[in-house]
C-alpha cells in the first residue's frame, strides 16, 4: 500500500499538522473544563485563544497544501486497533481543504459572536470539543476513525442544544442525537461489513480507506449497493436530505445562536462530505447506479425546502428550510458526477458555510435584541438600524445567489454540472433559484422594511464586536464571489480524479461537453489501483475505452 | 485607446466604493457631484474608446479585453473580460450619457433626503452592473450584469422602504425578473453543452454548427429571459409597480436603460436566433406586438402621470421585440437609443412636476402648468411630439422603421404596430393636456379640486383645512399608509399633498438635463436616417455584429413612402381625438376611461388573486404536509416505541408465579424450537 | 421376582414429578408451598439422575444426586430464612402480596 | 470430585493440582477466615475492614489467575482434578473479570452499609463466596460442577439481594430472586440430566468427544438438554424472555448488591454458557444458533423499549443491562472465535461500565436507597457537578459513544456478528442501541436540560445539602471512569488479551501419580 508507506514517512518526517488540529481543540476544551467555572473571562479567553490558534493553523494547512496535486496530502498514519487493521490516517486533499478552513474560521467568530447566555465554561468546552470533532471528520482516512468522529459530535451539540437551548430545547435535541444516531447506526453495520467483505476478499482485514477505495471490485456489486445505501441513510440525515430532514428545523429553531452557526456551517458538511469520501470514492459503482435516485431527492429537496421556507413564520426556521434547499443544490452536484457539478458542490459547501453561518449570526442578534424571531413581531428594522440592514442585505443576496457573491458560483457550477448529466433535474432545480428570491426578500420585506412599530423602535444598531464578526464573512462572500479561482484551482485535481475513479470502476461516463477532455486528467488514484486489482489504468490515461473495459470486467466479476 | 476599455465600468465601480464607504460623510450634495463625476468619467472613457474604435474599420472593431478568469472548472471557464465592439460601445455611450444626466438630475430631486448619498450608492452600483451588463464577453458576465441591474432596480425601487407599497414593488420586480433570469440561466447551460463556451466570440463563430432545435430552445429561454427583464408580456406586471422609486430611478433604470438589456441580448444573441427554427422570430414580433397594443390600450386609461409613462415605456419595448422579431436589430437599437432619448426626457420631466408640485403624482390633481414651469413644459411637449411620431423628432424615425420591417414580415404585425403608434399619439397627449394645458386642479384642496381623487384616497371631503398647519401636507390624518412618512423628504408613491400647492419650476440641475435631453430627443434621428445609404449610420456601424441575423428589405420605396405617411397620419389622428377628448371636454374630473382598461384588463389583479389565492394555499398545503406527515412519521415512530413499551410493560406484574410463568413458557418454546426445528424444517 | 419395568416409564414420571413442581410453582400462593415446588423438580430431576445411571450403569449419575440433595438442602435454609423474614413483617402473607416491584 | 467419589474401591486419591486451583481457593479461605475472624471484630469500625479485606481477597486472586496466565504458555491449557476443572485463558480472564466485579461491589457496599448501618462482615462474606461460586462457573469443565458453582454464586446473591432487613422491597426482591432462582437452576439442572442420558457423561470434554465421534440415532434428548441448559443460562444473564426478575430485583435490592450482580453474576452465567453452548455443543451449533439468535433480538428489544417507558433510574438500568445481554448474546450468536473474544471484551468492559454507573447511583440513593427516580435527578448537573459529569460518561459509555470502551465493545459484538454473516442482526442490535439511547439521555437531560418549560417554578429535587461521597466509592467511581475512556481510547491491550483468552476442551494432564 503505497498510501501507507507515504504515509508513515510523512508522519515521521514532518510535524504532525493533521494530528494537531484534532488534538489541540480536544486539549483545549479539557483545559477549559478544568478551568474553574467562576472566571469565565479565563474561560473565554483560553477557548478564544485555542480556536484561533486552531484556525491558524487550517489555514497553515492551506499554505502548505501544494496546489495541483490530487493526492492526499501531509498524510499521517498510526497503528490504532491493529487486529483489525485499524489506524489513525489523516490526510488533506482539495476535497476537504476548504473546509477544513471554513471551520477554522467558523469557530472563533461563533465564540466571539454568539457568547453563551450563560455558565460559559462548560459551553466553551462543549464548542472545542465540536471543533476538534468536526476537524476529525474532515481529515480522517480511515473508515473506523471517520465513524468515531462523526458520532462523537453528536456529544457536544446535543448538550449545546439541551443546555443552552430555547423553549423547546429537549425535544429538539433529543430529536436531533436520536435521529442522527439511528442513521450511523446503519453505516456503523455497513462500514464494517465493508472492512470485513474486503478482508474476506484480499485476506487481510483493513479499515483503511485509501485501501478499500482503491481496491474497487473485492465486493460483489450488488453488495456494495447495499453497503452504500447504508452509508447513504446515514449521510442523508445528516445533511438533511429531503423527507429525513425535520431534525434540523428543530435543532437549529431550538439551538443557541452558535450551535446553530456551527450546525448549519460546519455539521451539515460532514453528510454532503460523507457522500463524496465515503460514497463516490469508496463506491463508485454504486454512486453510479443510485446517482438518479440522489439528484431526484435532491432536486425534490431544492424546491421542497423553498416552498417550505416560505411559509415559515419563524425567522429561524425560516433560514433552517433555506439550509434544507441549499444542501439540496450541492447533493444535486454531487451525484452529477461532472467535474463542474462535484466542483460546485465542494465550494457551495464552503460558501453555504459562510452565507448561511452569517445568517444565523444576524438572526441570533435580533432575537437577542428582540428575545424573539416572529417574523410577525418584528418590522421596519431597516429605518432604525441601517447599516445592520445592510449587512443582512449582503448576506441574503449571497444566500440566494446573487452574481458577484459566493452563492453564486457554487449554485451556478452545480446546476451547469448537472445540467450535462441529469438535464431536467437542473431544470428544476434552476427554479429553487426564484424561490429564494422570493422567500428571502419576503422575510427581508415583513422584518426590515416598512414602519416599524414601538417594540422595534430601540431596536439597536449593530455593535463594533458584532460588525468585527462579520466583517471577515462579509469579506469572504465578496472574494469567493469575485475571484473563486484559487479556491477552485486547489478543488480540481482530486474533484477530475475522483471522476476518472468513479468513470473508471462504472459504466458511467461524464459528458464530454468539456473541450479538455478526460485526456487531460491526473489520476492519483490510479497507482494505488496498480497494486489493488490491478486494473491500474483505470483512468491513467482516462480515454473513453480503458475504463469502459474493466469497469465492466468489475460488474461481471461483481455480478457474478 | 481601447485598452481604456476597462475604464468604463471602473469609474463607477470606484464611485460605488467610495461613496459607501464615506458617502454618509461627504453627504449632500457632495456624494451627488462625486457620483455625477464618476459616471461622468466613464462617459468620456466611452467616447474615447468609441473615437478608437472610429480609427478601425469593420472587422477589427471586436475588442475583447480579459481582465481575469472567474470561473474555471474543468473543461468550462469564463474570464471577467469585457468585449468592445460596435454593439456595446453604443449602449456605453447611450448609458453612460444619460446616466450622467440623470445623475446630475437626481442631485435635484432627491434634494433633502434622508438617504442622499445611500441614493448615489445604489445609482452607481446600478451603472457598474449595467456596463458589466453590455460590456461582458460571455454571457456569465452579462448575467452579472444581468443580476446586478435586477438587484439595484430592488433596492432603488424599495428606497423609500418605510412605505409597504414600495417595498412589495421592489420585491415584486426582483422576483418577477428572476422568473426570466431562469431562463437566461438554463439557456447559458444549454450554450455550454451545445457549444462548449458562453464566450461571445465563440457563440458567434460556433452558431453555425448548432442543431435547429438547440438554436431554438436557447432561443426561446433567452426570450423568456430577455421578457422578465423588458417587462413583456407574460412578465411584465413589475414594471408599473417599479414607479414606486424615486422618478431618476424610474427614467434611467425602468425606462432608458435596463429594461432595454432584454433586446440588447437577443440583439446580442441574433446569430443564434438566425440559426433557429423560422417560427422563432416570429414568436418574439408577436410577443413584442401583442405587448406593445396591450400596454398602449392600458396607458390610455392611467391618471398617474408615471403610470401613463410607465405603460409606454413597456408599449415601447414591445416596439423593439417587434424589431427584434422582423430581424430589424439595427432598428431595435435605433429606437431604444431614441427611446432612451424621449423617454428619459418624459420621466425628468414628469418628475420635475411631481417635484413642483410637492410629490403630487395624479394628472387629476394637474393642469395649467405650461406658465408655471416653462421649461419643464417645453421639454416635456419636446418629448410628446418624440414618441408621438411627429417628423422630423427622432421618434418617428426609429418606429418607422420598425413597422417597415414589421410590415415586410406580416402586414398584421404591422396592422398592430400602427394601431398602438395610433395609441401612443393619443395618450401622450393626453397626458400633455391634462398636464399643461386645460385647467388649474391644484390651486384648491384636494376634496374640492378632485373629489373622486380624494374618494380613492379616503380623504374624507371637507378635511382639507390641512393648510392651516403651514406645510400643504400637514394633514397627517389623511391616510393610514402616509404615518409619518413625511420625513423622508417625499411622500411615497399614490400619496399626495391634501391643501393646495404651489407649483415651481426646478433647480437648473434639474432642468439642465431636460434640455439636452430634448436637443437629443429632437436630433437623435440623425443617427439612422433612411434616405440613402449613407445616411444609415447606425446600420453601417451595427454591421459586424448584427449581420448573421439582420433581415434584408424587399420593399419598393414607394411602399416605405406611403407607410410612413401613414404612420404621420394615423399620429395625428391620435393626437386629434386627445384634443377633442380633453382640450375641448371641461369635465375632466369625469374619468372618461373605462375601468377595463385603468385596471389594465384586471392581469395585474388576477395575478395577484391566483398568488394570494391557489398560490398560497398550495405552499400553506405543503407545509402543513411537513408538519404533519414527514416530520408526523418520524414522531410516529417514536410514539410507536413509547406504546409498545407501555403495552410490554403490563406483562411485568410483580407476581413471581406470572415470572415464572415466562420462565415456563420460554424453556417449552426453546425446547420445542430445539427439538422440533430439524423436524419441522 | 420383580416385573421388569423399562427405564422409560422412570423417566417418564420423572418428567411428569418436573412438569407437577413447574405448575405447583406457579399456581400456589403459599411461598412455603412453591418452594416445595421447586424441591419437587429437583427430586423429579434426582430421579431422571438415577434412571439413567442405571441405564447406562454408569456410577457417576447416582453420585450426583447426592450433590443435588446437599445443594437443595442449602437452598432450604436460605430460603426459609428469606420466605421468614417475610413472613415475619405481614405473617398472612402470600407470594402475590409480594408485588410493590413492578412495570 | 465425582471421579472421585466413584474411583473409592480403590484408595487411591487423584492428583488436586493446588497451583491451578489457587485462585478459586484464595476466595474460599479469605471468605472462610473473614467468617471466623467476623465474630471477634468489633460490628462498627472506623474502617471498614470486612471491605479491605474482600479487596485484598480479590486482589490475591487476581495475581494468583495473572501468575498462571503467565506460564500458560509453557504449561499450556489444561483440565485438572479429573477434567472437572479447566485452566485456560478463558477461564483465567473471566476470574479477574469477577474479581474487579467483586472488588467494586465490595467497596460500593462498605459506604453503603455505614449509611444504612448495616455494618458487619456478612455480606463481605457472601461476596466472597458467590465470586467462587462464579470462579467455578468460570472454570468448570464438567457440568455438575457447572452447577455446584451456579448455586454457590446463586445462594449467595439470593442472601445479598435481601441484605437491607428493614427494606420491605429488598426482601421481596430476595424472595422472587429466591423463587424464580431456584425454579431455573431446576430446569438447568434436568438439562443436564438429559444430557447426560444422551451422552453417558457429564464432562464436557468427554461430551465432546462423544458427539466429534458418535452420530446420535435420536438427538431429541440432548437437543432438550441443552434447550433447557440455556434456559437457566438465559435466566442467570437476564435474557428475554427469562428477564422478568431483573427490573424488580435492581429496584429492590441494595444498589451495591446490583452492581455485583450486573456484573460478576452476568459474567459467569455467560462463562458457563460460551463454554458449555458455544465450545461444548460446536458440533450442534446449526440446532443451538437459531434460539441464541431469539433470544438476542428478544432481549436487546426488551431492554430497549420497555426501558423507554420506566422514571426509576434503577429500573431503567436493569432494562438496560437486559438489553446488554442482547448485545454479549449477539456476539455468543456469532458462534466464532472473534465471537468469544467479543464477549469476553464486552463483558469485561461492561463489569467496569455498570460498576461505575451503580457507584454513582449508590451514592444519589442517599439515606434508605430510595431517591431513584428520574425527578430526584433534576438540576444534579448543577449540585453536584462531578458525580453528574462521571454519570454522563458511564451512561454515554452504555450508549456506545464513540472514544467509550461501551462504543468498542458494541463495535465489537457486532463485528463478530456481520463476520458471521447475518448483518441484519446486527443492524437489529445497533438499532435497539438507538432506543436504548433515548432513556440514557433522559437523565442526562434531566440533570443537565434544566428546568422543563412550565415546571421552572418546581424546586430543584436534589435538596442543597451536598451529598456525601463515601471515599471507597470516590475510589470506585474514579478507577471505573479510567478505565472506561482509558480503554475507549487505547483498546489494544485489552483486545488482544482477550484475543488469547479463547476456551478449548482439552483432556486432563498426566496426573502426578503418586
Amino acid at each position: 500500500m503505497s498510501a501507507v508507506l507515504a504515509a508513515t514517512e510523512g508522519a515521521h518526517a514532518t510535524f504532525p499538522l493533521l494530528t494537531t488540529l484534532v488534538v489541540l481543540p480536544a486539549a483545549g476544551a479539557l483545559v477549559v473544563g478544568l478551568l474553574s467555572k467562576r472566571r469565565p473571562e479565563l474561560c473565554r479567553t483560553v477557548a478564544l485563544l485555542v480556536s484561533v490558534l486552531t484556525g491558524a493553523l487550517t489555514i497553515a494547512t492551506l499554505v502548505a497544501f501544494e496546489a495541483g496535486g490530487a493526492e492526499f496530502q501531509m498524510v499521517e498514519q498510526y497503528s490504532w486497533i491493529r487486529d483489525l487493521g485499524i489506524s489513525w490516517h489523516l490526510g488533506v486533499d482539495g476535497i476537504s481543504l476548504f473546509l477544513l478552513v471554513m471551520t477554522g474560521v467558523l469557530f472563533p467568530i461563533a465564540i466571539i459572536g454568539a457568547p453563551a447566555p450563560h455558565d460559559e465554561k462548560p459551553f466553551l468546552a462543549w464548542l472545542l470539543l465540536l471543533e476538534a470533532g468536526c476537524l476529525g471528520v474532515f481529515l480522517a482516512l480511515d473508515l473506523f476513525v471517520f465513524f468515531v468522529m462523526f458520532e462523537i459530535v453528536l456529544v457536544p451539540m446535543y448538550f449545546l442544544i439541551s443546555g443552552w437551548g430555547y423553549a423547546e430545547r429537549r425535544y429538539a435535541s433529543m430529536k436531533f442525537f436520536l435521529y442522527t444516531m439511528f442513521g450511523s447506526a446503519f453505516m456503523l453495520v455497513g462500514l464494517i461489513a465493508t472492512a470485513v467483505l474486503h478482508g474476506r476478499a484480499t485476506g487481510q482485514v483493513t479499515f483503511d480507506l485509501v485501501t478499500i477505495a482503491s481496491q474497487q471490485g473485492e465486493i460483489a456489486t450488488t453488495t456494495a449497493r447495499w453497503l452504500f445505501l447504508a452509508f447513504a441513510i446515514a449521510f442523508a440525515i445528516k445533511v438533511p436530505l429531503f423527507p429525513l430532514h425535520t431534525w434540523l428545523p428543530d435543532a437549529h429553531t431550538q439551538a443557541p445562536t452558535a450551535g446553530s452557526v456551527i450546525l448549519a456551517g460546519v455539521m451539515l458538511k460532514l453528510g454532503t462530505y460523507g457522500f463524496l469520501r465515503f460514497g463516490l470514492y469508496l463506491f463508485p459503482e454504486a454512486s453510479a447506479w443510485f446517482a438518479p435516485a440522489m439528484v431526484t431527492l435532491g432536486t425534490v429537496g431544492v424546491i421542497y425546502g423553498a416552498v417550505v421556507a416560505t411559509m415559515q413564520k419563524d425567522l429561524k426556521r425560516l433560514v433552517a428550510y433555506s439550509s434544507v434547499a441549499h444542501l439540496g443544490f450541492i447533493v444535486l452536484g454531487t451525484f452529477s458526477l461532472t467535474t463542474q457539478g462535484l466542483e460546485g458542490s465542494v465550494l457551495q459547501m464552503v460558501n453555504h458555510g459562510i452565507s448561511t453561518g452569517a445568517l444565523f449570526l444576524l438572526v441570533g442578534m435580533i432575537s437577542d435584541r428582540r428575545h424573539t424571531r416572529e417574523i410577525a413581531a418584528l418590522k421596519g428594522l431597516q429605518k432604525v438600524a441601517p447599516v445592520f440592514a445592510g449587512v443582512f442585505t449582503v448576506v441574503m443576496m449571497s444566500s440566494l445567489g446573487l452574481p458577484g457573491l459566493n452563492g453564486f458560483v457554487g449554485e451556478f457550477l452545480i446546476l451547469l454540472g448537472s445540467f450535462t448529466s441529469a438535464r431536467w433535474w437542473s431544470v428544476v432545480a434552476a427554479a429553487g433559484v426564484i424561490l429564494a428570491a422570493l422567500y428571502l426578500l419576503w422575510a427581508y420585506q415583513r422584518t426590515f422594511h416598512g414602519e416599524p412599530d414601538p417594540d422595534n423602535e430601540g431596536f439597536r444598531e449593530i455593535s463594533l464586536r458584532e460588525g468585527l464578526v462579520m466583517a471577515p464573512l462579509l469579506g469572504l462572500i465578496v472574494f469567493l464571489g469575485v475571484y473563486p479561482k484559487p479556491v477552485l484551482e486547489r478543488i480540481e485535481p482530486s474533484i477530475t480524479a475522483l471522476v476518472a475513479h468513479v468513470e473508471g470502476n462504472s459504466d458511467f461516463r461524464e459528458p464530454a461537453v468539456d473541450k479538455t477532455g478526460p485526456a487531460a486528467r491526473s489520476d492519483v488514484y490510479a497507482e494505488a489501483e496498480s497494486q489493488g486489482e490491478g486494473h491500474g489504468g483505470a483512468g491513467t490515461e482516462g480515454e473513453g475505452e480503458a475504463p469502459a473495459t474493466d469497469g465492466g470486467a468489475h460488474d461481471e466479476e461483481g455480478g457474478g | 485607446m481601447l485598452e481604456l476599455t476597462w475604464l468604463i465600468p471602473a469609474l463607477p465601480l470606484a464611485g460605488f466604493v467610495v461613496l459607501m464607504v464615506l458617502g454618509r460623510r461627504l453627504g449632500e450634495p457632495l456624494a451627488g457631484w462625486l457620483a455625477t463625476a464618476a459616471v461622468g468619467g466613464s462617459f468620456v472613457a466611452s467616447a474615447v474608446v468609441f473615437v478608437g474604435m472610429l480609427g478601425r474599420h469593420g472587422e477589427e472593431r471586436a475588442f475583447s479585453q480579459v481582465l481575469f478568469e472567474w470561473v474555471p472548472a474543468g473543461g468550462f471557464s469564463v474570464d471577467v473580460g469585457f468585449l468592445a465592439d460596435p454593439l456595446s460601445v453604443t449602449m456605453c455611450l447611450f448609458i453612460t450619457g444619460i446616466a450622467t444626466l440623470i445623475h446630475l438630475y437626481a442631485i435635484g430631486y432627491m434634494h433633502g433626503d434622508r438617504d442622499f448619498s445611500k441614493f448615489f450608492v445604489y445609482l452607481n452600483l446600478f451603472v457598474f452592473s449595467m456596463l458589466m451588463l453590455v460590456l461582458g464577453d460571455n454571457l456569465l458576465v452579462t448575467f452579472l450584469g444581468w443580476e446586478g441591474v435586477g438587484a439595484c432596480s430592488y433596492f432603488l425601487i424599495s428606497f423609500w422602504h418605510t412605505s409597504d407599497a414600495n417595498a412589495s414593488a421592489g420585491k415584486k420586480a426582483f422576483v418577477t425578473n428572476r422568473v426570466g433570469d431562469w431562463g437566461y440561466m438554463v439557456a447559458m447551460f444549454l450554450t455550454f453543452t451545445a457549444l462548449g463556451s458562453i464566450r461571445y466570440v465563440d457563440i458567434q463563430a460556433g452558431a453555425g454548427g448548432l442543431a435547429t432545435t438547440t438554436a431554438t430552445a436557447i432561443t426561446l429561454l433567452l426570450l423568456v429571459g430577455a421578457a422578465g427583464k423588458s417587462a413583456q408580456l407574460p412578465l411584465f406586471v413589475w414594471l408599473p409597480d417599479a414607479m414606486a422609486g424615486p422618478t431618476p430611478v424610474s427614467a434611467l433604470i425602468h425606462a432608458a436603460t435596463m429594461v432595454t438589456s432584454g433586446v440588447y441580448l437577443l440583439t446580442r444573441m441574433n446569430p443564434v436566433i438566425a440559426v433557429g427554427s423560422d417560427w422563432v422570430p416570429t414568436v418574439i414580433a408577436v410577443v413584442g406586438a401583442a405587448t406593445a397594443l396591450f400596454a398602449a390600450t392600458v396607458a390610455v386609461a392611467q391618471t398617474d402621470i408615471k403610470k401613463v409613462l410607465a405603460y409606454s415605456t413597456i408599449s415601447q419595448l414591445g416596439y423593439m421585440f417587434l424589431a427584434v422579431g422582423s430581424g430589424a436589430y439595427v432598428a431595435a437599437i435605433f429606437h431604444m437609443v431614441t427611446h432612451a432619448f424621449f423617454k428619459a426626457l418624459l420621466f425628468l420631466g414628469s418628475g420635475s412636476v411631481i417635484h413642483g408640485l410637492g410629490d403630487e403624482q395624479d394628472m387629476r390633481r394637474m393642469g395649467a402648468l405650461r406658465k408655471l414651469l416653462p421649461v419643464t413644459s417645453a421639454t416635456f411637449i419636446v418629448g410628446w411630439l418624440a414618441i408621438a411620431g411627429v417628423p422630423p423628432f427622432s421618434g418617428f424615425w426609429s418606429k418607422d422603421e420598425i413597422l417597415l420591417y414589421a410590415w415586410d414580415l406580416s402586414p398584421a404585425l404591422w396592422a398592430v404596430g400602427f394601431v398602438t403608434a395610433i395609441l401612443t399619439a393619443f395618450y401622450m397627449s393626453r397626458q400633455v393636456f391634462l398636464t399643461f394645458f386645460g385647467e388649474a386642479r391644484w390651486d384648491r384642496p384636494l376634496a374640492e379640486a378632485a373629489p373622486d381623487l380624494a374618494r380613492e384616497r379616503g380623504v374624507p371631503a371637507g378635511s382639507a383645512d390641512g393648510e392651516a398647519e403651514g406645510r400643504p401636507d400637514g394633514d397627517e390624518a389623511a391616510s393610514p399608509t402616509v404615518v409619518n412618512v413625511y420625513e423622508s423628504g417625499h411622500l411615497p408613491h399614490g400619496v399626495g399633498p391634501l391643501g393646495p400647492i404651489q407649483p415651481h419650476e426646478s433647480s437648473w440641475t434639474m432642468t439642465l438635463p431636460l434640455v439636452v435631453l430634448a436637443v437629443l430627443a429632437v436630433a437623435g434621428g440623425a443617427l439612422q436616417l433612411p434616405f440613402t445609404s449613407g445616411t444609415k449610420r447606425l446600420e453601417h456601424w451595427l454591421e459586424p455584429v448584427v449581420a448573421p441575423g439582420e433581415h434584408h428589405l424587399a420593399v419598393a420605396t414607394g411602399t416605405k413612402w406611403a407607410l410612413a405617411a401613414v404612420a404621420v397620419v394615423g399620429g395625428l389622428v391620435g393626437i386629434a381625438a386627445a384634443v377633442a377628448l380633453y382640450l375641448r371636454r371641461r369635465r375632466a374630473e369625469q374619468p372618461a376611461e373605462p375601468a377595463l382598461l385603468a385596471r389594465g384588463w384586471y392581469y395585474d389583479s388576477g395575478l395577484a388573486a391566483f398568488a394570494g389565492g391557489p398560490g398560497r394555499i398550495a405552499f400553506d398545503t405543503l407545509a402543513w404536509f411537513d408538519r404533519t406527515v414527514v416530520d408526523g412519521a418520524v414522531n410516529g415512530v417514536a410514539w410507536l416505541v413509547r406504546g409498545t413499551g407501555g403495552g410490554l410493560r403490563r406483562t411485568q406484574s410483580g407476581f413471581v408465579r406470572a415470572y415464572a410463568g415466562f420462565v415456563a413458557f420460554g424453556a417449552v418454546v426453546v425446547v420445542a424450537v430445539m427439538v422440533f426445528r430439524g423436524v419441522v424444517l | 421376582m420383580l416385573a421388569a419395568v423399562s427405564s422409560g416409564w422412570y423417566l417418564s414420571l420423572g418428567a411428569v414429578l418436573f412438569a407437577m413442581g413447574a405448575a405447583g410453582l406457579m399456581v400456589r400462593r403459599n411461598p412455603l408451598v412453591m418452594f416445595m415446588c421447586i424441591e419437587l423438580m429437583l427430586n423429579a430431576v434426582n430421579l431422571t439422575f438415577v434412571t439413567f445411571a442405571r441405564r447406562l450403569d454408569d456410577v457417576g449419575g447416582q453420585v450426583v444426586v447426592f450433590f443435588v440433595l446437599v445443594v437443595a438442602a442449602a437452598e432450604v435454609v436460605v430460603g426459609l430464612g428469606i420466605i421468614v423474614s417475610i413472613l415475619r413483617r405481614s405473617p398472612a402473607a402470600t407470594a402475590d402480596d409480594a408485588s410493590y416491584l413492578r412495570g | 470430585m465425582m471421579a472421585l467419589l466413584a474411583e473409592l474401591q480403590s484408595i487411591e486419591t487423584p492428583g488436586v493440582a493446588w497451583a491451578a486451583l489457587s485462585p478459586f481457593l484464595v476466595l474460599v479461605g479469605g471468605a472462610t477466615l473473614l467468617l471466623g475472624a467476623g465474630g471477634l471484630l468489633p460490628r462498627r469500625t472506623k474502617v471498614g475492614w470486612p471491605a479491605l479485606w474482600t479487596v485484598a481477597t480479590a486482589l490475591a486472586a487476581i495475581v494468583a489467575a495473572v501468575l498462571l496466565w503467565r506460564d500458560l504458555p509453557e504449561s499450556g491449557t489444561r483440565t485438572v482434578v479429573r477434567g472437572a476443572y479447566a485452566v485456560d485463558g478463558f477461564s483465567l480472564f473471566l476470574i479477574v473479570v469477577i474479581c474487579v466485579g467483586l472488588i467494586i461491589g465490595a467497596l460500593l457496599t462498605d459506604g453503603y452499609l455505614r449509611r444504612e448501618d448495616l455494618e458487619g462482615p456478612e455480606p463481605s462474606i457472601l461476596f466472597l463466596v458467590s465470586a467462587a461460586g462464579g470462579v467455578i462457573m468460570a472454570s468448570a469443565a464438567d457440568l455438575i460442577v457447572l452447577f455446584l458453582g451456579l448455586e454457590i454464586l446463586s445462594i449467595a446473591a439470593y442472601v445479598l439481594a435481601g441484605l437491607h432487613r428493614r427494606r420491605m422491597r429488598s426482601g421481596e426482591a430476595a424472595l422472587k430472586y429466591f423463587v424464580l432462582g431456584g425454579f431455573s437452576s431446576a430446569f438447568f439442572l434436568y438439562g443436564i440430566a438429559l444430557v447426560y442420558g444422551a451422552t453417558g457423561t457429564t464432562n464436557m470434554v468427554g461430551i465432546a468427544e462423544f458427539l466429534a465421534t458418535n452420530r446420535l440415532t435420536d438427538e431429541g434428548l440432548l437437543l432438550a438438554g441443552v434447550g433447557l441448559m440455556l434456559v437457566g443460562f438465559g435466566f442467570k444473564v437476564a435474557a428475554a424472555p427469562f428477564h422478568a426478575w431483573t427490573p424488580d430485583v435492581y429496584q429492590g435490592a441494595p444498589s451495591p448488591v446490583v452492581a455485583f450482580m450486573a456484573s460478576s453474576v452476568k459474567v459467569a452465567g455467560f462463562a458457563g454458557m460460551l463454554r458449555v453452548i458455544v465450545v461444548t455443543f460446536s458440533t450442534h451449533r446449526l440446532d443451538w444458533q437459531p434460539v441464541v439468535y431469539g433470544l438476542a433480538v428478544a432481549s436487546l428489544v426488551v431492554g430497549a423499549v420497555l426501558a423507554v417507558v420506566q422514571t426509576d433510574v434503577k429500573r431503567m438500568m436493569a432494562y438496560s443491562s437486559i438489553n446488554h445481554a442482547g448485545f454479549v448474546l449477539v456476539a455468543v450468536a456469532a458462534a466464532s472465535t472473534d465471537g468469544i473474544s467479543a464477549a469476553l471484551f464486552y463483558l469485561a468492559t461492561y463489569t467496569l461500565l455498570v460498576g461505575g454507573t451503580f457507584g454513582v447511583v449508590t451514592v444519589l440513593g442517599r439515606k434508605g436507597d430510595g431517591h431513584h427516580s428520574l425527578e430526584d435527578y433534576r438540576g444534579l448537573a448543577r449540585r453536584e457537578p462531578l458525580l453528574a459529569a462521571a454519570l454522563v460518561v458511564f451512561l454515554l459509555a452504555q450508549a456506545g459513544t464513540p472514544l467509550t470502551s461501551g462504543f468498542l465493545a458494541k463495535f465489537y459484538a457486532v463485528s463478530a456478528i456481520v463476520e458471521a454473516g447475518s448483518f441484519w442482526l446486527g443492524l437489529v442490535a445497533m438499532l435497539t442501541a438507538v432506543v436504548s439511547a433515548f432513556l440514557y439521555l433522559r437523565i442526562i437531560l434531566s440533570m443537565y436540560g434544566g428546568p422543563d418549560d412550565g415546571e421552572e417554578a418546581g424546586p430543584p429535587a436534589v435538596p442543597a445539602r451536598r451529598i456525601r461521597v463515601p471515599l471507597a466509592a470516590k475510589v470506585t467511581i474514579a478507577l471505573a471512569l479510567m478505565a472506561t475512556v482509558g480503554i475507549g481510547v487505547v483498546p489494544d491491550p485489552l483486545t488482544r488479551t482477550a484475543r488469547d483468552a479463547t476456551p478449548d476442551l482439552v483432556a486432563e494432564d498426566p496426573a502426578p501419580s503418586p
